[in-house]
């Protein structure tokens, strides 16, 4: 039994922190942040590329390193460290985890390659609006081999070359084109990009079975994992720069960070960091030895990630005061990009029924 | 337990009622809380209705009535879109520690213009080393012949870009204490030396500024109190801050009651989600709290009683509340709730702008744990905090990096 | 205006507490407590008995004092912080005040002053198991004039002279006989009496409408008032308690009540308790003034009142550390009494949603 | 990240089912937590088995293995219905401190019949005015040749009342800082003297024990730890303690899950009510996420890492969750949830005692207040309290009243 990363897996991290740390600063992420224009950091993309993180969980036939999802994990857990302003989590959580589990080989052989050199962005395309997607939300409709429908938000829908759709009939592989109109949306979290897209006729090929929603979950689900990794790498920095403003702060001639007050408000945080550590740990471990466990345990990975980086981003702010709340702290980055991971994949609540269907299925098994 | 108001109260609001009915249609009713002439033309309009600073003597400009007066008119007032916020902190606090410390020619000079709008006040004393530790000011006044010269930053300055003069709390001497080396003066904002740069906050907008003073010379008559007896007329100024607090503004549990009866659930709308339904519960049983409570309030106020710093529970209670409500109306939406545009987004994106805000309020005014702090010390009579400070020379305090 | 107690009735709760000082100390609360056979103190419900307080808000030409609901709230607030062991609130909150609702004036005639006198015990049997009372969990019927059904838990069932049952269609007057078995429970709380009672074919006279549900609804909402003042009385006395030993006992050299792990807990008792009271009064104002909003008034206070009085007995035995949790400190009658509390007229959860309804009713007038 | 045994683990795991699978059939399985003769039996048959104090070397009894082989067994041993608390604390804490300042002759004659569960020991450090502040000692020992004897009072002394031994931290010099005049000794809880008296818990039982000192007469050889020097010893006792902390036993998400099944809500089974499915996930987190955190403590321990502080997190957690779960069960009982009867109240009134017990849980081993200032300082390195009692004598540190 090994429950932590290993020896090797530790080391890949250990890099992909030190070149996030020298290209990926805060203002890399401001950069994106403050210029509407930009959906994310063009450099940083190609520079990650070369990493050939976008490649780590897929398989080396189809062109990537094929190192497995562990050390996927790994890289999530860096960039959401470093708020990495990328189509990431959207081309290699969603899209190309979606063509792995669903894709024809001709489907694999010709997307994968691609998304693991870096020649494409992907998207993931589901809801229609506001709630959570079910059956009943999708609009969405495929006819002749044309897809018609209006997607939004689509998380890196306006740069990306393909976009997986949710029709009524199941997923869809669309490729950017004229019959695609994207609309930029204002969000929450500006570091990361979301467009409205219009889908008139666009020429599509279906993506796996006829149950677009199941497929939709079974992505979700591992999405999920990755994705609490990110959201973990987030709020243990949130905790770190807590941390760091409460030996800085003085007041009433003590540091801040030797009033209870702190020190039980960090102690909390950690709590909740280490338990949505170890519970992102066990969702990995179910995501790659591909375990009938992995619904649960990526609800419970999902659920544990989003409640900690929310206090994580909130408390941090409090802890350091009037400058926690200004622009120019780094703060509000996190906050963002919180809200944004909470909700890319469905929302905690969503996620928290899911887990309890979850058990109530194997209880009833 | 009565609500009803008494004859004479009865009275009062009836009067204000016609008067307000009246006025308003001439001064032009509706919302601009960003139209400063109209917040003046207001505020002069109450001045001559004897509606301005209700409970101050009629010779200082104010209406000599009674606290419960004042907040009846307040509730009056309430029921039309008129903005006062320009004048909160000038009238609140800056005007009354004036009136309290200045010499009489100062008084006559100030007060007036202040009540009737045609001048607005700001309140210069927090530092970037001094948030929670509102003492720890580190500007600089230095005394020369008759005059001071002040030198140094002052930071979360409400309204100072729109505001005429302020009161600021300068350290005079560093070698005592640091609670007894301050010092208060009155000055003008436009006053040379004087550099005022909107603070751009995480939520967007700025409201607050930072004032740099760079050998700005001010005389010795601009002094309020004694010398190095700042402390306590800052205290004093204080006090009347918790007097001013009002209600946190933003979404509550009526907005977000009515954005969960047409919001889509995963079955059906959202206030048909038994989970939605138990919390919207408990927001609306603080609300309720609060409103009741400032009931409390005004009952000893018509009383004569002073508030104490009980008042502080309601910005603890509301500021997270604010930051609760925003936040589930966002997550309500699932992967749509992300966005935040106006137009897209429920209540014009209110829900949203309340998120990013809400952590500004757990923050301004004193964070969460000051306010437990003062409500622990001062109503449950809880042992201060162990004082590392208290008698070290401020230059000898130990500062962050 | 005036959102407070009267002169009078401030006079009255200062007399109300000088005597429970001297008839309840904890001492009598543990006799109850530590006797199985023992279900309430006799001796103090005699002593009150002697001073009206079951009559207060009982019309003079019914044999009451005819002062008001306000006053009985502030007694009521007495009771609750002395943790009193009586059969107080059920023949008082509950049966008179279901007589006032729905008595005809033979019923008032009959009751009321034998209540204001003391000669009568009451209890207000409505639940017959596990989960919320409703139209479907109802199963006790009339029939001829005879009721049968079993109820469980029956408050203060083992005692009372006349029981107020809720039957198929509606409120029945059922008196003390030899058709009702009584099988005294184990409760959570042993300083007051509960019961499983059996009907067969006991004599019983209808009280009111046919709608049982809706008039046992309107008796809670009147109850739940007054109990908010008892909650609210005991959740005072936590606070009392807890900031009491935090200024006596020391740690480290220092006063326990100087750390802010202390001081913030008890400012957030001081915050939900202040909150209780507030809404406590308001309630008070509806149930007096007969309002129009007590329905969604008796909500809020009732909620607030629960969830401050849990708060603040568990936390109260949390900062008495080791010695709170001993059967010898008085902490855990608080406790114990606090689960009685909010219980005994439905759950916090079922109040919670009852006022949520109230507000979909009001936006749907 | 991988849950498969290694080959090593797997034979190791085998053997030791094959070996339960073999005795427990003859030591007689099935539940028996109040049979202290039978637990002793099972003890003995383990240390036979080489499967008492796995981690120990053989010479001591021990089974020479490695942590994880000792965790490995643990799983297995889980499965049977066998009790090993009446040992915890002694091989835990008291028998390892025995062992690290004893002298040989001491080890020798006391370590093996602890192993095979033929004497039981208890800890007895704190006292009634040292909860959390441990070394707040009040119990003297005066030397008196070359015996001390001792006068005072133990307190929360789980299990002096069947115990044989025990390891005693007592003040022997009341005259410098108080962490500075403390003596640690191993005692015959028989000794003349000693008067053990169970606390009356609030939730019924009577777990702890008062033990009470007057005139108990001591060797200087039951030393453990120079004179003055016994806080280091204890610290060496507690760090072991964090070793020894198991799950809360008590109610879970698992037992909440199964009641909700088939508990009544207002509209059908709880277990269908949105509100409560959203806590039960909340618990459920919080539940796997101890369960996950336990596999990486095994984790480190089998790298031959000694777990940290880290380990705080867990009762806090599981402690407040026991609470919450065992009133959420109460209280989902609507007006009968009051009835705690097990004959009547659901699984046997566990969520009743839950909801008793909790409160002492949030407390024993460790105040939550306590176990986050650990983490504040130990794991993340804030800093200390401000600490008036450090350079004071003992007998001059202000009391409670």
């Amino acid at each position: 039994m090994n429950f932590d990363y290993s020896d090797d897996q530790k080391f890949l991290k250990d890099e992909a922190r030190k070149f996030l740390g020298a290209h990926c600063g805060s203002d890399r992420v401001r950069a994106v942040l403050d210029d509407p224009a930009t959906a994310y950091d063009a450099d940083l993309w190609k520079a990650v590329g070369e990493q050939g993180w976008r490649g780590a969980a897929i398989p080396e036939e189809f062109g990537g390193l094929g190192l497995g999802h562990i050390e996927l994990c790994a890289i999530a857990e860096e960039l959401g460290r470093a708020c990495a302003p990328l189509p990431f989590a959207s081309t290699v959580y969603f899209v190309a985890e979606a063509l792995m589990l669903y894709g024809s080989d001709a489907q694999k052989v010709r997307w994968l390659p691609r998304i693991a050199a870096g020649d494409v962005i992907g998207a993931f395309a589901t809801s229609e609006g506001a709630g959570p997607v079910t059956a009943r939300s999708v609009r969405t409709t495929v006819s002749g081999g044309k897809l018609t429908g209006d997607k939004i938000p689509v998380t890196d829908g306006d740069v990306a070359d393909l976009i997986i759709v949710l029709a009524r009939d199941g997923l869809y592989l669309v490729e950017k084109g004229a019959s695609i109109t994207a609309e930029v949306l204002e969000t929450l979290d500006p570091t990361r990009s979301a467009a409205r897209l219009t889908f008139a006729d666009a020429p599509c090929e279906k993506l796996g079975s006829d149950d677009g929603i199941a497929a939709m979950q079974a992505v979700f689900d591992r999405a999920a994992v990755l994705l609490a990794f990110e959201q973990l790498g987030g709020a243990d920095r949130c905790l770190e720069m807590a941390k760091g403003y409460a030996l800085d702060r003085y007041a009433f001639g003590r540091q801040i960070g030797g009033y209870q007050a702190i020190k039980h408000k960090l102690a909390d945080m950690y709590v909740k960091n280490e338990l949505a550590r170890s519970n992102a740990y066990y969702g990995a471990w179910a995501l790659n030895a591909g375990a009938a466990e992995l619904p649960l345990a990526a609800a419970t990975a999902r659920v544990a990630a989003s409640d900690a980086y929310w206090f994580a981003s909130k408390e941090n702010i409090q802890t350091h005061g009037g400058m926690g709340f200004t622009w120019e702290s780094d703060c509000h980055l996190y906050y963002r990009r919180s809200r944004q991971l909470a909700l890319v994949a469905g929302s905690p609540a969503a996620w928290r029924e899911r887990l309890v269907g979850q058990l109530e299925m194997r209880n009833a098994a | 337990m009565d609500f009803k108001d008494s004859d004479a109260e009865a009275t009062y609001r009836a009067a204000a009622r016609d008067w307000l009915d009246a006025n308003i249609a001439e001064h032009d009713a509706g919302h601009y809380p960003d139209d400063m002439a109209k917040a003046k033309a207001w505020q002069a309009r109450k001045a001559v209705g004897g509606y301005a600073c209700i409970t101050w003597p009629q010779e200082w400009g104010g209406g000599g009535g009674t606290p419960i007066e004042s907040v009846i008119f307040g509730q009056e007032e309430a029921r039309h879109a008129v903005d006062g916020s320009y004048f909160t902190i000038g009238l609140g606090m800056c005007v009354p520690t004036v009136m309290a410390y200045a010499d009489d020619a100062t008084k006559r000079r100030f007060v007036g213009p202040a009540v009737r709008g045609d001048e607005i006040w700001s309140q210069l004393f927090s530092e970037p080393a001094g948030g929670s530790d509102v003492a720890a000011i580190r500007t600089r006044a230095v005394r020369d012949g008759d005059d001071w010269v002040i030198n140094g930053q002052k930071v979360w300055t409400s309204g100072a870009h729109y505001s005429d003069y302020g009161i600021v709390l300068v350290r005079t001497n560093p070698d005592v204490p640091k609670h007894q080396g301050l010092t208060m003066f009155w000055l003008d904002l436009k006053a040379p030396g004087i550099e005022i740069r909107p603070i751009h906050q995480m939520s967007g907008g700025s409201s607050f500024n930072e004032v740099w003073f760079e050998d700005v010379r001010i005389s010795d008559a601009q002094r309020l109190g004694p010398v190095d007896g700042g402390w306590k007329v800052a205290l004093f100024t204080l006090m009347n801050e918790r007097l001013a607090i009002g209600t946190s503004g933003g979404v509550g549990p009526e907005d977000i009651l009515a954005f969960a009866a047409q919001a889509n659930g995963a079955d059906g709308p959202l206030l048909k989600d038994a989970a939605f339904r138990q919390t919207l519960a408990d927001w609306w049983v603080q609300s309720e709290g609060l409103r009741n409570t400032r009931m409390r309030t005004i009952t000893a106020l018509s009383k004569g009683q002073v508030p104490g710093p009980e008042s502080s529970i309601g910005k603890i209670v509301a500021a997270n509340q604010l930051q609760a409500i925003g936040n589930t109306a966002v997550e309500a939406g699932d992967q749509y709730g992300i966005i935040s545009d106006p137009a897209l987004a429920p209540l014009r994106g209110a829900f949203h702008a309340a998120t990013m805000w809400a952590p500004g309020l757990r923050i301004a005014g004193g964070t969460d744990e000051i306010l437990k702090n003062i409500i622990a010390e001062r109503v449950l009579g809880l042992p201060g905090e162990i004082r590392v400070d208290k008698d070290q020379a401020f230059r000898d305090l130990p500062v962050g990096a």
